[in-house]
This record gives C-alpha cells, structure tokens and sequence, in this order.
C-alpha cells in the first residue's frame, strides 16, 4: 500500500490551499497549517498512545515523540535530541521527509517554512493532548536537514 | 518474415515510386446492441473510433461495413449516411466490421512528404558533426530503412523489425534503380517510376529478402 | 454488567456518563467522582515507584457494599470509571480489563472524528451504540 | 600506491583507508580514465516535454554539436520533429502498434522516444550501440521526474523544472547507467 | 509490560490513519474559512482534481498499467488505485447500457472513517476529494470524465457510491503553428 503518498499529497494540498489568493498574509497561512496540524496530532497521539503504557516523565514523552510518533508520520527516527533539562528540547531530522524531494542545499530555503508549520502544528498536538503545553518551531539552513525546538510552558 | 513496403524518394522529396509487397488486413466484425458501447468519430470524414477498444478492435481503426453494406467516407454504398444509421436504435442490433485503415495514394504521398524533413532534420539535431539523415526509425512491431544515395535519392522498406538483410535489399532496389530507372532513355527524373521491368524486378527481390530473412532467423 | 459507565476528561469533568436503567443516578455520579480521587492517588504514587508496571489499567479503585469501582486512565489524562454490582462475582478482573479497552478504543473514535472538538460532552451515535453493546456484554 | 598507504598507517581502520584512497589514489585513476572515458561516452542530451509540447527540461552530456539555433527554437523544432514522425509511423504502419517508445538511427547517433501514457515524452540521444535506454528513460521517469518533480509541491508540473536537486538525480542516474561509458569496441 | 511489546498497532493501519486526520483536519478548516458547504465541496473537489494530476504519475510509476482504450480498462485501474493508496477494494459496477457511465463502490471509506457529520453540515459532500482526484487522474491520460458522489455512508446510505462517466477522449496538443 502507498498510504504515505495520499497523505503527502494532503499535505501538499493544504499548503498551497492556505496560500492561494491573491493577499495572503504568511503569517496567516503559516498559522492555519499549524492548526490543522494540532487538530492532526491531537487526535493522532490518541490512537497511538492506546496500546502502551504510561509515560513516566516528560523526557519520556519526548523520546515517545522522536522515536514513535516519528516513525509513524515520516518513516524515521529523528537523529538527534538534545535538551537543556529546563524544558527546551531541540529534535534534529538529517533527512526531514517533506523536504527530500524539495532539495539537497538551500535552493527553495525561503519556502521551506510552508512545509514545516504543519509538522510543528502536528508536535504541539501530540503534546498538548499528552499533558505538555508547549511551543513549537523549527529552522532549516540546509535543506533536507531540520531542527525542531520544542519549549514547554510551565505551571 | 515480411517485408511490407516500399517507397522511393526524389531528390526534392517527391514520391516516385510505391509498392505495397504485403499489407496484412486487420478486420474485426462484431454485432452490437443499442446503445453502442463504443465511442466513434469522424475523422477526415470516416468514421473512426476514438474510444472503447476491444475484442480487437482498436482505437484508430476505421468504420468498412454495416451489417455488410459497405462504407466509404462515413457513407454505406447506398447512400445512407452512416453516423445516422448508427444512432438510430430501430437498427440494432448492428453488425459492424472495422479495419485499419489502409493509405490512400494520396496519403502516401502526403506521408512521403512529412519524412523528407524529417529526415533533414534528424541530421541538423545531431549532437556530432557530419551526420547522415535517418537510417533505421524503429516502434513496437514496426521498422523503416531508408537509403540516402548520393544524389539525394531516397530508398525507404517497411518491414517486420525482425526481418534481417535490409541493408542489401536495400542496395539491391538501389541496383534496379539505377538499372531501370536511371538507365531507361525514356525515364525524366523526378518522375514517377512507371516500367514494367522494374516492378517485377522489384517483387523478386522483395520475395528473395523474404525467403532469405527466414533462413537467417 | 455494568451498571455505570463515565468518561471524565482531563479537567475532571465529565464528558459522557451512563447510567443502568433504574439505577440511582446521582448517587453513581457521586460514586465515580469519588473513584477520580483514587486514580489520582495511583498514578501519582506510580511515578515515585520505578519499575511499576505503567499498566493504564488501574483495577479496582475502592468497593462500597452495593458496587465495586474501577479505574482506567488514558496518557492523555482522560479517565473511565465503570461501576458493578458489589453482587455480580462473575466478572473477573480479566474482563474489567477488556471493558475498559473497548471502551478506550470506542472513546478514541470519537476524537478522531473531525468535528468532535476534544473536552466537550460526548455525542455521538456511534459511541451509544458501542457503550450500550459494552454494558449488555455483547 | 595501495602498498605504500598500508605500509605506513600500520593501524588501519576502514574510514582512513577509505579517505586516504579517496586523496591519493583516486586522482590517478581518473587521469588515467579520462581521455578514455572521454570518447567512450554515449548519452549526449535529454530533451523533456510535457504534454502540450512545452520543453521542461534540457541536458546534455558530450554534444560536440549545437544546432546552431537558440535553445528555443531548437525545442520547439524537436518537439515539432517528434510529433511528426509519430504521426508518420502511426499513418505508414501496417499494423497497429504498442505506444510508448520509438526511436531511430543515423550513422552517428540515436535518438529515443519514450512517452508516458500522460504523454510526458523524454528524448534522449545517445551512441548508436546504446543498450537498454528504453529502460533507462523508464527509470528517468520513475525515479527522477516522479520522486523530485511530482512529490516536490514547488515545482508546478506544467512549468520549465528549477530543482537542482531533479538536476542532480537526472545526471546521477544517467551517469550510472552502463549506456553512458561503453561502447564496444 | 515494556511499550515496545504492548505496541500491538499495526504501523501500516496507523499511517493510513494518519492521511484519514489529516484529511480531517483540513475539511473542519475548510468549513470554518467558507460560508457556504457547497463552496467547501467545490474547493474539496478542486484540490482532489490538483492531487489526481500528481497522483496519476505516481500510479504509472508504481503500477505500470500501461494504456487505456477502454472505460472498463480505465475502471480496473481505479480499482487498483483504490486498492494501493486507500488501502480498500472497491467494487466496480452499474454500467450504463452504453458502456460510458459506472459505479466505484466502497463497503468502507478510510477518508470518512471516524466521521459523524454534525446537523448543520448535512449538505457536506465529505469525500468529494476522491471525486476530484477521479477527474484530474484520468485527465491526465487523456480521458475527460465526470465524477460525482451518489451513495454516502455519513448520509446513512449503505455504502458510498462513486458514479463515473466518459465525456471524451482528449487529443494529442499539436505543435505551435501547425494547425
């Protein structure tokens, strides 16, 4: 079966749906796709939380994030987690999958942003719904590589 | 192995001589219920079908017969006009016979015509110098030779892609060309070949290629 | 079976509450809400003893002389409370278990649907129709 | 060279070999390779079309000849050549034919057609010995056009392709395949 | 019990499910930047007819089905697209007696899967993506077809019913300046 295709497909469809017209503001755009991404996770994480235990702590929810969920949404591991035990967390992916088919370089960086609300919208979501309010964003220099930080809010 | 045809060029491109050697019929009859499951067309004022292809019939083929009456330009031989008598349900079901189309003279000519720039051109697109025209143009089940001499006379056969010994066949109509043609007082060239002689020179030499590709097989 | 079923969300108030025909209502309202106390007290006690098994499952949560209480959590901090009849000896432990997930399962179905909006009341004919086979133990 | 390198890094691991291989053998291979590689080569040049007979794409390898026209015209007269000679091999055939892949040869060349059925069509000039390029252009389509063109939502697909990175996979794949470095002898 | 072994999800179903959110999400975003439903069912078919350009070469890549000159073939291969990216086999069926109009049947829906339709949203064509992608994937071969829902489970009909029909056969676009 060739279910992540449909799905990037879906993806790619709500970018350029958040895009079209003629004043689009990008913050806007930007701010619709993290949503439809929350709304994604939120309900995501319900389903692939059902079969496992509970999570401890919050670095265990992380780990579920970066190995879990990961795999599931975009075939992989993230490479790389750091944090600063003060509730921010930085998830690198070398090869993010929405961006392996875009460029190996910096060609099209300026749009890559488009192609990572979604996704940071998706972390949030999962988080959210797993007890952890949190902001989420990401940077690219280097395209297919990503860096997503996660800032949990406290109290 | 089968050699189909054959087609000489002048210099200026003009079709000069044209002998179909064998030309396989491809006719496919069916009677069919109202309403017609297949989608036809007319093109060049025959009746083709552009969708809806099976049991051997296939798009592109053309319209010959209703329930035996024959049809030329999209007419039945007597006189009824066949897109009409297909849409009127009273006469089903209906007995159909297609066939691919065969060239007419004057598409031969016309077709002649289209090769000769391509043929040009072939030569202008080559990524090295001094490059000839096309030698050999090949599709799925079906290859052209062509001969360029150095006059500019073109030699083209039509055959099955697996028939072997184009290339002296090629050299041989070449040969009666020359012979026939060239050396007949009363050929002008540019003309069309019109000689008894050459014609049956020419089928033996076809019919010994296609002896002779068997062998090689 | 049953004789209640709830789903509390996770600011603890509840988004579907089932309750067997002729039953008390308000008193097995009281009766899960109290059961909320409980599963906090286990999953907080949890965390502090590694090596516990994690099971969303929590078991029994306290028992009264009319009804048992069971507990359930979700890692998305949702809670389920199904209450029996102190009397009924015939549901093992083993089947709670299988309640709850079932249950689990119908409640992340409703999530999933994109017009539910997470924390409202639950309604959903779908998730009637699962609840009512659950309780009549089909 | 190899000897020279094992004898003077005693304790070897592979990444240092691999390196060390790369900075001071390699070299010498290829300069020894390239004027033989050089007139081995047989792909000259990929012309893409969509299927309204706009030129997507160009690249060329070893063309030692430019058709002396803009790029432009070239393409349009290409594309104008093609649809000719399919319609001059669909009208002269004596039988119907399967659609897809034609091609044909002069003395010194060959050029290949392959459409897909959305009649994208992919033109590729090669050497006239080339083997399997009805597979390799299949391949162009499958795992160059379809993965970096299709699944990359910035590249519209009825505009002349930007990626680099489609670039890249182009030239790499071309580069692989056993048509572009071997003729026989 | 580790996580790792009470992970009884199968992976696959879970990224199926993944499009199904998706999809989700994007028809509740839609519905709230339209007023009107029927603008949402314009612009869902809008974007299936966008997907379906791209899906089609995807389909050919993978799938090799060669070519169509047959609705009935044409048919068979949007079964077996169904069947690789939705993960269901559709039944083909009600053919017109003229052999241009048919029917893509689904038991089950994996677009709507979770799907209740709220009371004001009745006139929701949910799925009409799939409707879109149906046109702009057999455009792309050279068929010009319609396709509209019939039959809709979130309506509480038994199945959803695609119906499908030929309108014609588009031709070849001719070089600049030889017409």
């Amino acid at each position: 079966m060739a279910e992540e295709t449909v799905f990037d497909f879906i993806h790619m469809e709500a970018v350029s749906y958040v895009f079209q017209g003629e004043k689009v503001s990008e913050d806007e755009a930007v701010s619709k796709l993290e949503h439809m991404g929350f709304a994604t996770g939120y309900r995501l994480v319900e389903r692939l939380t059902r079969e496992s235990g509970r999570y401890k702590d919050e670095l265990d929810i992380m780990k579920y994030i970066c190995k879990d969920l990961w795999v599931t949404v975009y075939k992989k591991q993230i490479d790389n987690l750091r944090t600063n035990h003060q509730g921010v967390y930085v998830l690198h992916d070398n090869r993010f999958r929405l961006l392996t088919h875009m460029a190996n370089g910096k060609q099209y960086l300026q749009y890559a942003p488009r192609y990572l609300a979604f996704t940071c919208g998706l972390v949030r979501g999962c988080l959210a719904n797993l007890g952890v309010t949190c902001v989420v964003t990401a940077e690219v220099t280097h395209l297919p590589a990503c860096k997503f930080q996660i800032q949990v809010q406290r109290g | 192995m089968t050699i189909n045809s054959v087609y000489i060029l002048s210099k200026s491109g003009g079709l000069i001589y044209q002998h179909d050697h064998n030309i396989p019929t491809l006719e496919h009859e069916k009677t069919f219920s109202f309403p017609l499951e297949i989608k036809l067309e007319l093109q060049n004022r025959n009746v083709v079908v552009s969708y809806g292809q099976r049991d051997g019939i296939k798009v592109g083929h053309q319209l010959a017969a209703i329930n035996g009456v024959k049809v030329t330009t999209a007419q039945l031989e007597d006189g009824r006009d066949a897109m009409q008598v297909l849409a009127d349900e009273a006469n089903y079901p209906i007995n159909l016979k297609f066939t691919r189309p065969k060239l007419t003279t004057n598409e031969k000519i016309f077709q002649a015509s289209m090769f000769y720039p391509l043929y040009a051109l072939a030569s202008q697109f080559s990524p090295e110098p001094k490059s000839s025209g096309i030698e050999v143009l090949e599709a799925d089940n079906f290859r052209m030779n062509c001969l360029q001499t150095l006059t500019g006379v073109k030699f083209m056969v039509i055959s099955d892609p697996k028939q072997s010994g184009i290339d002296g066949l090629l050299h041989r109509i070449y040969e009666l060309y020359a012979d026939f043609a060239l050396k007949n007082p009363f050929y002008s060239l540019e003309m069309p070949i019109r000689c008894e002689l050459f014609d049956e020179h020419m089928k033996s030499a076809l019919e010994h290629s296609e002896k002779l590709g068997i062998s090689n097989v | 079976m049953a004789v209640c079923v709830s789903v509390i969300g996770k600011e603890n108030s509840p988004l579907y509450v089932w309750v067997g025909s002729g039953r008390e209502e308000l008193h097995l309202h009281y009766l899960a809400h109290t059961g909320l106390d409980v599963i906090q007290e286990k999953i907080t006690s949890v965390t502090k003893t590694p090596g516990d098994t994690r099971d969303l499952y929590l078991g029994l949560l306290y028992a009264t002389e009319e009804y048992k209480v069971f507990g359930y959590t979700t890692n998305t901090r949702i809670k389920f409370v199904i209450i029996t009849d102190a009397a009924n000896t015939t549901l093992r432990d083993n089947e709670i278990r299988m309640m709850f997930r079932r249950l689990h399962s119908l409640y992340t179905n409703v999530v999933c649907n994109p017009f539910y909006i997470p924390g409202h009341q639950i309604s959903s004919r779908e998730f009637d129709k699962g609840v009512a086979a659950l309780v009549a133990g089909n | 060279m190899t000897g020279l390198i094992r004898r003077t890094f005693v304790a070897l691991d592979e990444e240092i070999f691999k390196s060390l291989y790369v900075a001071l053998i390699r070299p010498h291979l290829e300069y020894a390779n390239q004027p033989r590689r050089h007139c081995e080569m047989t792909i000259y040049n990929l012309y893409l079309f969509d299927r309204d007979g706009q030129l997507l794409y160009y690249a060329e390898w070893t063309r030692k000849k430019q058709s002396g026209m803009t790029k432009d015209e070239e393409a349009k007269l290409m594309y104008g050549m093609i649809f000719s000679m399919k319609s001059f091999v669909t009208k002269v055939s004596p039988v119907d034919l399967r659609e897809g892949y034609m091609s044909y040869a002069t003395n010194k060349y060959c050029l290949n057609l392959y459409e897909t059925p959305s009649k994208l069509k992919f033109v590729l000039n090669t050497d006239t010995h080339a083997q399997g390029i009805k597979e390799l252009l299949h391949q162009l389509y499958t795992q160059v056009y379809v993965e970096y063109v299709v699944f990359n939502p910035l590249c519209s697909l009825n505009k002349p392709i930007e990626s680099e990175l489609f670039a890249t996979k182009l030239d790499e794949v071309v580069k692989q395949s056993p048509a572009y470095a071997s003729r026989p002898a | 019990m580790s996580r790792q072994s009470m992970r009884a999800n199968d992976p696959k179903k879970v990224s199926g499910e993944l499009f199904t959110l998706t999809y989700g999400s994007l028809v509740a975003q839609l519905l709230k930047d339209y007023e009107n439903v029927d603008d949402v069912n314009r612009q869902l078919e809008r974007m299936g007819y966008n997907i379906g350009m791209r899906l089609i070469e995807d389909f050919l890549a993978r799938a090799n089905p060669g070519r169509c000159y047959d609705l009935r073939d044409t048919a068979d291969k949007i079964q077996q697209a169904f069947k690789l990216y939705l993960g269901v086999s559709p039944s083909i069926g009600s053919w017109s007696p003229g052999g241009d109009e048919f029917s893509v049947v689904m038991e089950t829906n994996p677009m709507a899967e979770f799907v209740e339709l709220p009371e004001h949203c009745l006139g929701l064509r949910y799925s009409n993506i799939l409707s879109g992608v149906i046109r702009g994937a057999c455009e792309m071969v050279q068929l010009e077809v319609m396709a509209w829902f019939i039959a809709d489970q979130l309506k509480g009909d038994n199945m959803t019913e695609i119906r499908v029909k030929f309108v014609k056969r588009l031709e070849d676009a001719i070089p600049a300046g030889e017409d």
